[in-house]
């Protein structure tokens, strides 16, 4: 019954976060939208996108070899799998302990490393581009993104993603500066990861400045629906990500009752609303920045997460 | 003697070097028969794989630890040796890059154009390594370590004609000899004035700390000189990439390994005990190797160049996992030191996997092509697909990207890193992390390395009439890029089992081990408990296969599943111009200048045709090797003015001769009067 | 032994430095050469006074061979090579006879110092008679080090093995075997430069050494 | 008759010196020649022979002890090799007329003497019979570098003629000062002149004499001996000299030279006051090594080349004795063999090297593995084995001199190591020009001898893998003998 249970609620966060990755998506544009004096589309604008492409042939380039047709999937899964193992709206899921943190961030690698690949393969100018840039702004966000999670695990003393939140919802851990330090450095490599301005802006075409578009300039139909459908997914993991580890109140604990997971589920809507309608808000204020500007930027939090983890260390060690 | 004569796991190892060796004394009358080639390379396959099965045999305690004493070597001493855990551990890397090695070069070996500069020392090479496995004196050891550089050394010129080869020979030769007097130094250190060379006599003597940590600077300049540990790494990417590609496989993916046996052997079993400011050097030129191994790599356009330096990064990897173990363990954490040791071990098992198959890819590709050159490949995973689809699988895994081994091992480390929290010293807790932080780097800059190599020279559309007309390898060296590629994904998946095997070695270095993983549930590792950090390799693994494939299924099944062909769209500009793709110097062009500009003092020269001329403009990439330049080329310049001024004393006149004799003369008398 | 043996031996040992010294002060061949000869003398005349208070007549040999040898047909010799090959006369000397003379007196010192230092436990004769061989030896191998042509070199060199001979004879009671072998060696050592000057005046009309150290092994 | 059978040392003698008279009479070079060879058989016969009589007492003129027995045995058996191979070599210089029948007859007598030479001094009992024998070597060799009669030839055997002969000099006087220390203890006459007598009674010796009689004997034994600076005659000599002189040259003239050096060191050694033999040897020893490490670089010729490793092995060899200490003899006694194999080995295959490619020059001689597989290699193997590569006991006796100084001494060993890598570097550099690349010059077969080549290096190597028990005890013997 137990596991029943368990495996039904694992079963549940995975569909609804693949289910909500699209809404979170379109709120976002809206947001934009909005913020820009325009009505802009609905929030489920991104369902009948995906819906539509799902129904359009694939028109494959010539060179295209079989790892091109496989990416797409491939990418997907390893997205899918990275987003189900965040806890969203309960601590303690049946398989959260199948991967932790670090591998969380290895698995978006894994997404990322076949995205570059199929960008190059067909043998373009602009695939090659955006796998360039791709590859060198996530050499700079990795290690960003490993630092921060290590001030997390280190103040946690796990890095295993539902202690980590469990332990982040107890009031012991109180105010500090270098969860604050994470914060940043996290939220700026999650800017860079899923493409958002400053770094990349996912609605331009034909620009010199595109990294992620230019990797998937070559897809059509079903496969370009499962990439943007794991692009979606990919933000909504981020979201979740700095829910679940910088403001987890709210969560359900592990094997609570049925209104406790209802209510869960309520908070995190809550949370991951505020967060789309906050990046949103962001992006609409900033200009998108130089590609050679980017690093700076990433190394800003490179060097606000390793401050971070230092910081712990100091106030330890005192 | 009543007690019949049983033969120990050693006896057979031993058994199995001479065989190596008698196969090589084969070669040398018979090696120009075509019969040869499949016969000494299978023979080896065998042998090794006898090597492989004895060291597993032993890890996994079915023949217990066995030594054997022969009335060779230093004549008072004789020459012992010995298969115990740690040697056992190694024996199964050398066992398993040298059987894959040779399977591959039954097929490889055809294409070879002087097979007598190749097949009486490849066997031979094969022994030594394991000699200097097996050694248990230091007179054997250094032996056996000398007779594997040299055969290495002969290996490498077996191209001897090729332009480059002759410098990459020389500068590896003087290496290995400059490594091997310091290692020679630390063996005096740790056999003291009475000359107690036995490796038992050494583990005995007391020794102070200090004297200890002499001993670890002297193996981190003679082992980490073989092993490629910046800046001693310079004849790594010059050498490896010189000999034929299983050579290279095993150069790479197996003697860095041995070189980091006798660093192991020696600082963590016989030095004794250090103090816990001798671990810092350790981890910083770690981390530090690997970054500049793996930036280097980056920038690198021959494909097999790129390949060695991502060794130089590996070994960088290990290193600082060993660093760890040593600050750990310095501080009495055994269960920390326990877990960064079984890291460095995982990470030199993987290692030697995934890296002799990505070479005997390469071997594969310059069989095909005739090119090393990343810019003339391209558009290989057409015309070679088994080979192309084999790389991917060892470039995920060097990448250390779930669910493969490399990341297994990577995380592991990562794990160890995050426990130094708990290490008392302040200046281990700055530098431990900023090492995790490089780490990270190292692997991400990893990921891009190989996406680049990849990418370039497999993926795209192919740059020359040579990668156009490549053609899929034999079967043999498939096969055995098959095996290692297995071998990579079975280790990623069930990682604990790799683990359990390697805990003995673990327990005899360090006093510690890491909690038996096989009775975890779903092939989870658990490096310390369950609340702090746990991975699936297998659930991952069995997840993304799941989801993957159930999607492509859901979405041929009910959404679409209709493709048609068509002209690359590429923005509505497509040019059928190979080179408007993207080469690798264009692929790594912007790391090149976030970091190549400073780490490797990349600088890019730009010359404009003047407007109106149809020439092309050109670019071309400087880098600059700052060990290179700052180490070898001034002493290289010392010894040089040296011996232009003592070359004088040649050229004297018979009296000048003569004043020196009278000199002398006087001077000792002199000296003499003084004494008085 | 009585006091007046003792100043002759004395007094014939100090001639033999003295005449070394005259020698380095030569600047003409001919001239270097007669020195030489009475070098040989002197030797000859120390060697019998030794043989007589000694009373080893083998040392009279030894006198003999020097008188024969090295005062008559050894100069003797070199005069005519220098008249067959027409040498030019003069002596060529590296550093100036002055400074030569200088680093002379030095040497002849040091070897006294280091002999009388040394030697307590040795007879006070022996002892003198060792320091005025160290020094004509020392004499000698000086004036090969500052001659150029080869001429003066040999004569250098034997004057070297007039010391050897002097202080061979010093030594109480030293076998015979010894003085043969300076014979020995002198009388090799003459065949062989004999031999020498022959092949090297094939090839060259001078034998001074200058022409030969042009080919030094390598070509630089 | 029986005393050459009751005493085999006498037959050691008597062989060589009877044969060099015969040759000096025999015409024809081919008989010369197998004569020459066959002498040099017997004598090695007689030298083994050694082991198996019961050794004669001490004599007032010869000695037979565990230390010369090592060098006696050596030096017929370098001989006996070295003659195997000149006669396939002077046969070819006779065809290419570099030499007339008439001077080969002169070089086989030379050969000869100068073999009954180094023996005797190897066996006299007394110093000053000692003394002449090193004498006679030497200038059987002068004569014998001077053969070729050539500018360079001539120039050579001059230079090495005055610089060995003021070592005689030098030698001489140190054998007059060791005597007039020893008259006051031993008495007048030949007593004070016997090696053993002396050796018995050096402690009551007059210290301050002795010292100066090192002193002279270090520079004059030490001129043959090549240490620097007192070597510049040894690289041209080898360089101009026929090739097999050039062997025994390095492989035994140097050993004879360091025969008697280490027999006055022990003498100094027994003595309590007298000044320390050791400091002086090892400063001379370093000195040679690290100089010719760095003479290496700049050499064209490759005789000379080797004649320059032969100085920096001289130079390892004076120091491991200078160090002293069971370990370090024995490494010294190890590696004095294994340079004389090795070396004369190296000789063999360059003089066939050079043969075929008409010149010396290093620039010359490429790709040896390419055009003469078995010669090329036997060279690389050889220059290995002597830059100190194992499995060869070069190996082995510079792992036991490293090891055991930089436990004593750090700072020398470091000087040690760092005057064998500048070596190493200079040898490999040269030796991967030789054997590989394009080849040039002439490719044609060559008429090479290469069984002397392959008997050395097997021998070598073998005893860099294993070294019979009784050899090793008698090492050990007289490493302790040398104190």
């Amino acid at each position: 019954m137990e596991l029943i249970r368990d495996l039904l609620v694992q079963g549940v966060q995975m569909l609804v976060v693949v289910a909500l990755a699209p809404a979170l998506l379109g709120l976002v544009r809206k947001v934009r939208a909005r913020l820009m004096r325009r009505r802009g589309a609905s929030i489920l604008q991104p369902y009948r996108d995906l819906l539509r492409l799902m129904r359009k042939d694939v028109v494959l380039a010539e060179n295209a070899s079989w790892l091109f047709r496989a990416a797409p999937y491939l990418i997907f899964a390893a997205t899918w799998v990275a987003a189900a193992l965040v806890p969203t709206f309960a601590f303690g899921l049946q398989f959260n302990w199948t991967a932790d943190l670090i591998a969380i961030v290895a698995l978006l690698g894994s997404a990322r490393f076949f995205l570059a690949l199929a960008g190059m393969d067909v043998g373009t100018a602009f695939g090659g581009i955006g796998a360039s840039r791709e590859m060198m702004i996530a050499s700079m966000a990795e290690p960003a993104m490993l630092l921060a999670a290590f001030s997390v695990a280190l103040v946690a003393g796990s890095t295993q993603l539902s202690t980590v939140a469990e332990h982040m919802a107890t009031e012991a851990v109180g105010l500090r500066v270098s969860l604050g330090l994470a914060l940043v450095a996290l939220v700026i490599v999650a800017l860079a990861e899923n493409a958002r301005i400053p770094v990349d802006n996912p609605s331009t075409h034909l620009e010199l400045t595109m990294v992620h578009e230019a990797m998937v300039l070559e897809y059509s139909g079903r496969h370009l629906a499962m990439i943007e459908l794991a692009a979606a997914l990919k933000l909504l993991l981020y979201i979740s990500l700095i829910i679940c580890v910088f403001v987890p109140w709210g969560m359900a604990g592990a094997q609570s009752g049925v209104l406790a997971y209802l209510a869960g589920f309520g908070f995190w809507l809550a949370k991951l609303a505020l967060g789309g309608v906050a990046l949103g808000a962001f992006e609409v204020s900033i200009a998108k920045m130089r590609v050679f500007r980017v690093p700076d930027f990433l190394g800003a939090a490179l060097m606000l997460g390793l401050l971070g983890v230092l910081l712990l260390f100091v106030s330890r060690s005192l | 003697m009543r007690k019949d004569f049983r033969m120990s796991a050693v006896d057979l190892a031993l058994l199995a070097v001479a065989a190596l060796l008698a196969l090589g004394a084969y070669a040398i009358p018979f090696g120009r028969q075509t019969a040869a080639r499949p016969l000494i390379y299978g023979a080896s396959a065998m042998l090794c794989t006898v090597l492989l099965l004895l060291g597993v045999a032993v890890l996994a305690g079915q023949a217990g630890v066995s030594a054997r004493v022969l009335p060779i070597g230093l004549p008072w001493l004789g020459s012992h040796w010995g298969l115990d855990p740690l040697s056992a551990f190694f024996l199964v890397v050398v066992g398993m890059g040298g059987a894959a090695a040779s399977l591959f070069a039954i097929g490889y070996g055809r294409h070879e154009g002087e097979p007598m500069r190749v097949l009486p020392f490849y066997p031979a090479f094969l022994g030594a390594m394991t000699l200097v496995v097996l050694a248990q004196d230091a007179f054997s050891f250094l032996v056996a370590w000398e007779v594997m550089s040299l055969l290495s050394w002969a290996l490498v010129m077996a191209h001897h004609r090729t332009e480059g080869t002759a410098q990459a020979g020389y500068v590896y030769l003087l290496m290995a000899g400059f490594g091997t007097m310091a290692l020679l130094l630390a063996f005096g250190l740790l056999a003291g004035p009475a000359g107690d060379y036995g490796f038992a006599a050494m583990r005995a003597a007391p020794r102070s700390t200090t004297l200890a940590a002499v001993i670890l600077g002297l193996m981190m300049v003679g082992a980490g000189s073989k092993a490629g540990l910046a800046p001693l790494h310079v004849w790594l990417p010059l050498a490896h990439p010189a000999a034929p590609s299983h050579v290279s496989a095993l150069m790479s993916g197996v003697m860095t390994k041995v070189a980091l046996y006798g660093l192991i052997r020696v600082v963590f079993d016989l030095a004794g005990p250090l103090e816990w400011w001798a671990s810092p050097a350790v981890i910083v030129m770690g981390a530090a190797t690997a970054v500049l191994g793996i930036l280097s790599a980056l920038m690198a356009t021959d494909l097999k160049r790129a390949l060695a330096y991502s060794t130089i990064e590996n070994v960088g990897v290990i290193v600082l996992a060993l660093g760890l173990a040593l600050a750990f363990r310095a501080n009495g954490m055994t269960a920390p030191a326990a877990l960064a040791f079984s890291a460095a071990l995982f990470h030199i098992f993987n290692h030697a996997a995934f890296k002799s198959l990505l070479f005997m890819g390469a071997g594969n590709v310059l069989v095909a092509t005739g090119q090393r050159n990343l810019d003339a490949l391209g558009g290989l995973i057409h015309r070679m697909p088994v080979t192309a689809a084999l790389m991917l699988v060892g470039a995920v895994a060097i990448s250390a990207l779930p669910p493969l081994n490399g990341f297994a091992s990577e995380w592991l480390l990562f794990q160890s890193v995050l426990l130094s929290p708990d290490l008392p010293q302040a200046g281990l807790q700055i530098i431990v992390p900023a090492a995790g932080g490089m780490l990270a780097l190292a692997a991400a800059l990893a990921a891009a390395a190989f996406v680049r190599i990849y990418g370039v020279g497999f993926l795209g559309r192919p740059r020359t009439d040579a990668a156009r007309s490549a053609v899929e390898a034999d079967r043999f060296s498939l096969a055995a890029m098959g095996v290692l590629g297995l071998i990579c994904v079975l280790a990623g998946i069930f990682p604990g089992v790799v683990l359990d095997l390697l805990a003995p070695a673990t327990e005899a270095m360090v006093a510690a081990r890491l909690p038996l993983q096989a009775e975890q549930a779903w092939q989870t590792l658990v490096p310390i408990a369950e609340a702090r950090s746990t991975y699936s390799g297998l659930l991952v693994f069995a997840f993304i296969t799941i989801t993957s494939s159930g999607s492509a299924w859901l979405v041929h099944r009910f959404a679409s599943r209709r493709l048609s062909r068509g002209p690359a769209w590429d923005c509505g500009f497509p040019s059928n111009l190979a080179n408007s793709q993207y080469g690798a110097g264009s692929f790594a062009q912007p790391l090149r200048r976030v970091l190549g500009s400073i780490l490797l003092g990349a600088r890019e020269e730009v010359t404009m045709p003047p407007p109106g001329s149809t020439a092309p403009s050109r670019m071309i990439v400087r880098l600059r090797d700052w060990a290179w330049e700052g180490i070898y080329q001034p002493l290289a310049a010392a010894i040089n003015t040296v011996a232009t001024q003592a070359n004088r004393l040649q050229f004297l006149t018979i009296r000048r001769y003569l004043s020196l004799v009278v000199g002398s003369l006087v001077s000792l008398l002199l000296v003499l009067t003084i004494w008085n | 032994m009585d006091r007046i043996a003792f100043d002759i031996a004395h007094l014939l040992a100090g001639g033999l430095v003295l005449v070394s010294f005259m020698m380095i002060y030569q600047e003409r061949l001919t001239a270097l050469l007669n020195v030489f000869a009475m070098h040989a003398v002197v030797l000859a005349l120390s060697v019998s006074w030794q043989a007589h208070i000694q009373h080893a007549p083998h040392l009279y040999v030894t006198a003999a061979i020097a008188l024969v040898f090295k005062a008559m047909i050894i100069p003797g010799a070199l005069h005519r090579i220098i008249r067959r090959m027409g040498i030019h006369r003069e002596v060529e000397t590296v550093v100036g006879v002055g400074l030569t003379m200088l680093a002379g007196m030095g040497l002849v010192a040091m070897s006294i110092v280091l002999m009388l230092r040394l030697t307590e436990a040795a007879d006070t004769f022996a002892r003198e008679d060792l320091a005025f061989a160290l020094s004509v030896v020392l004499l000698g191998l000086l004036m090969m080090v500052t001659r150029r042509n080869a001429v003066s070199q040999v004569v250098g060199f034997m004057s070297l093995e007039n010391g050897l001979i002097l202080a061979a004879t010093g030594a109480k009671g030293m076998p015979l075997v010894v003085e043969i072998s300076v014979a020995f060696s002198v009388l090799i050592a003459f065949i062989v430069i004999g031999v020498f000057l022959f092949r090297i005046r094939e090839r060259f009309d001078t034998i001074d050494l200058g022409a030969l150290e042009e080919y030094r092994g390598e070509n630089q | 008759m029986n005393a050459l059978l009751a005493n085999p040392a006498y037959a050691i003698l008597a062989i060589p010196a009877g044969t060099a008279v015969l040759l000096a009479l025999l015409p024809g070079y081919r008989l010369t020649a197998r004569l020459n060879v066959a002498a040099s058989f017997a004598t090695l016969l007689a030298a083994l022979a050694l082991f198996f009589v019961p050794r004669a007492a001490p004599g007032p003129y010869l000695l037979v002890d565990d230390l010369n027995i090592v060098f006696v045995v050596l030096n017929t058996f370098v001989g006996f090799t070295a003659a195997y191979f000149s006669a396939s070599y002077i046969g070819h210089e006779m065809e290419t007329g570099k030499l007339t029948a008439a001077s080969l007859r002169f070089y086989h007598a030379m050969y000869q003497l100068m073999m009954f030479g180094m023996n005797l001094a190897l066996l006299s009992n007394n110093i000053g019979l000692m003394w002449v024998a090193i004498e006679i070597a030497t200038l059987t060799t002068v004569l014998m570098v001077g053969i070729y009669r050539t500018h360079a030839a001539l120039e050579a055997a001059w230079k090495y003629f005055i610089l060995g002969s003021v070592g005689i000099a030098l030698a001489l006087f140190g054998t007059i000062l060791v005597y007039l220390a020893a008259q006051p203890v031993l008495g007048e006459g030949a007593a004070s002149m016997i090696w053993t007598n002396l050796l018995s009674r050096a402690a009551e010796f007059d210290p301050a004499i002795l010292n100066l009689a090192f002193v002279f004997l270090l520079l004059g034994y030490g001129t043959k001996v090549g240490l620097a600076p007192l070597h510049a005659w040894l690289p041209d000599a080898h360089a101009e000299g026929p090739t097999p002189i050039s062997a025994v040259l390095s492989g035994l003239l140097l050993n004879v030279a360091l025969y008697a050096v280490l027999r006055f060191k022990m003498l100094i050694a027994t003595h309590p006051d007298a000044i320390a033999p050791g400091p002086l040897m090892v400063g001379m020893g370093l000195l040679s090594l690290i100089f010719a490490a760095f003479m290496l670089y700049r050499r064209r010729d490759i005789k000379r080349l080797f004649a320059y490793s032969s100085i920096e092995h001289m130079g390892i060899i004076v120091f491991a004795f200078g160090m002293g200490g069971p370990l370090a003899n024995f490494a010294g006694l190890l590696h004095m063999v294994m340079h004389s194999l090795t070396k004369s080995a190296i000789f063999y295959s360059v003089g066939h090297v050079a043969q075929i490619k008409g010149t010396q020059q290093i620039d010359g001689i490429r790709g040896l593995t390419q055009s003469h597989p078995a010669l090329g290699w036997g060279l690389a193997l050889g220059v290995l084995a002597i830059a100190g590569m194992p499995p060869f006991g070069v190996f082995m006796s510079e792992f036991l001199i490293v090891t055991s100084t930089f436990a004593r001494e750090p700072l020398l060993a470091l000087l040690l190591v760092f005057g064998l890598l500048v070596a190493f570097g200079a040898l490999i550099l040269r030796l991967a020009g030789f054997i590989f690349g394009e080849p040039t010059g002439k490719v044609g077969p060559a008429e090479a001898s290469l069984a002397p080549l392959y008997a050395h290096l097997a021998l070598v190597l073998a005893a860099g893998i294993f070294l019979p028990g009784p050899v090793v005890a008698w090492f050990r013997a007289v490493a302790a003998l040398l104190g």
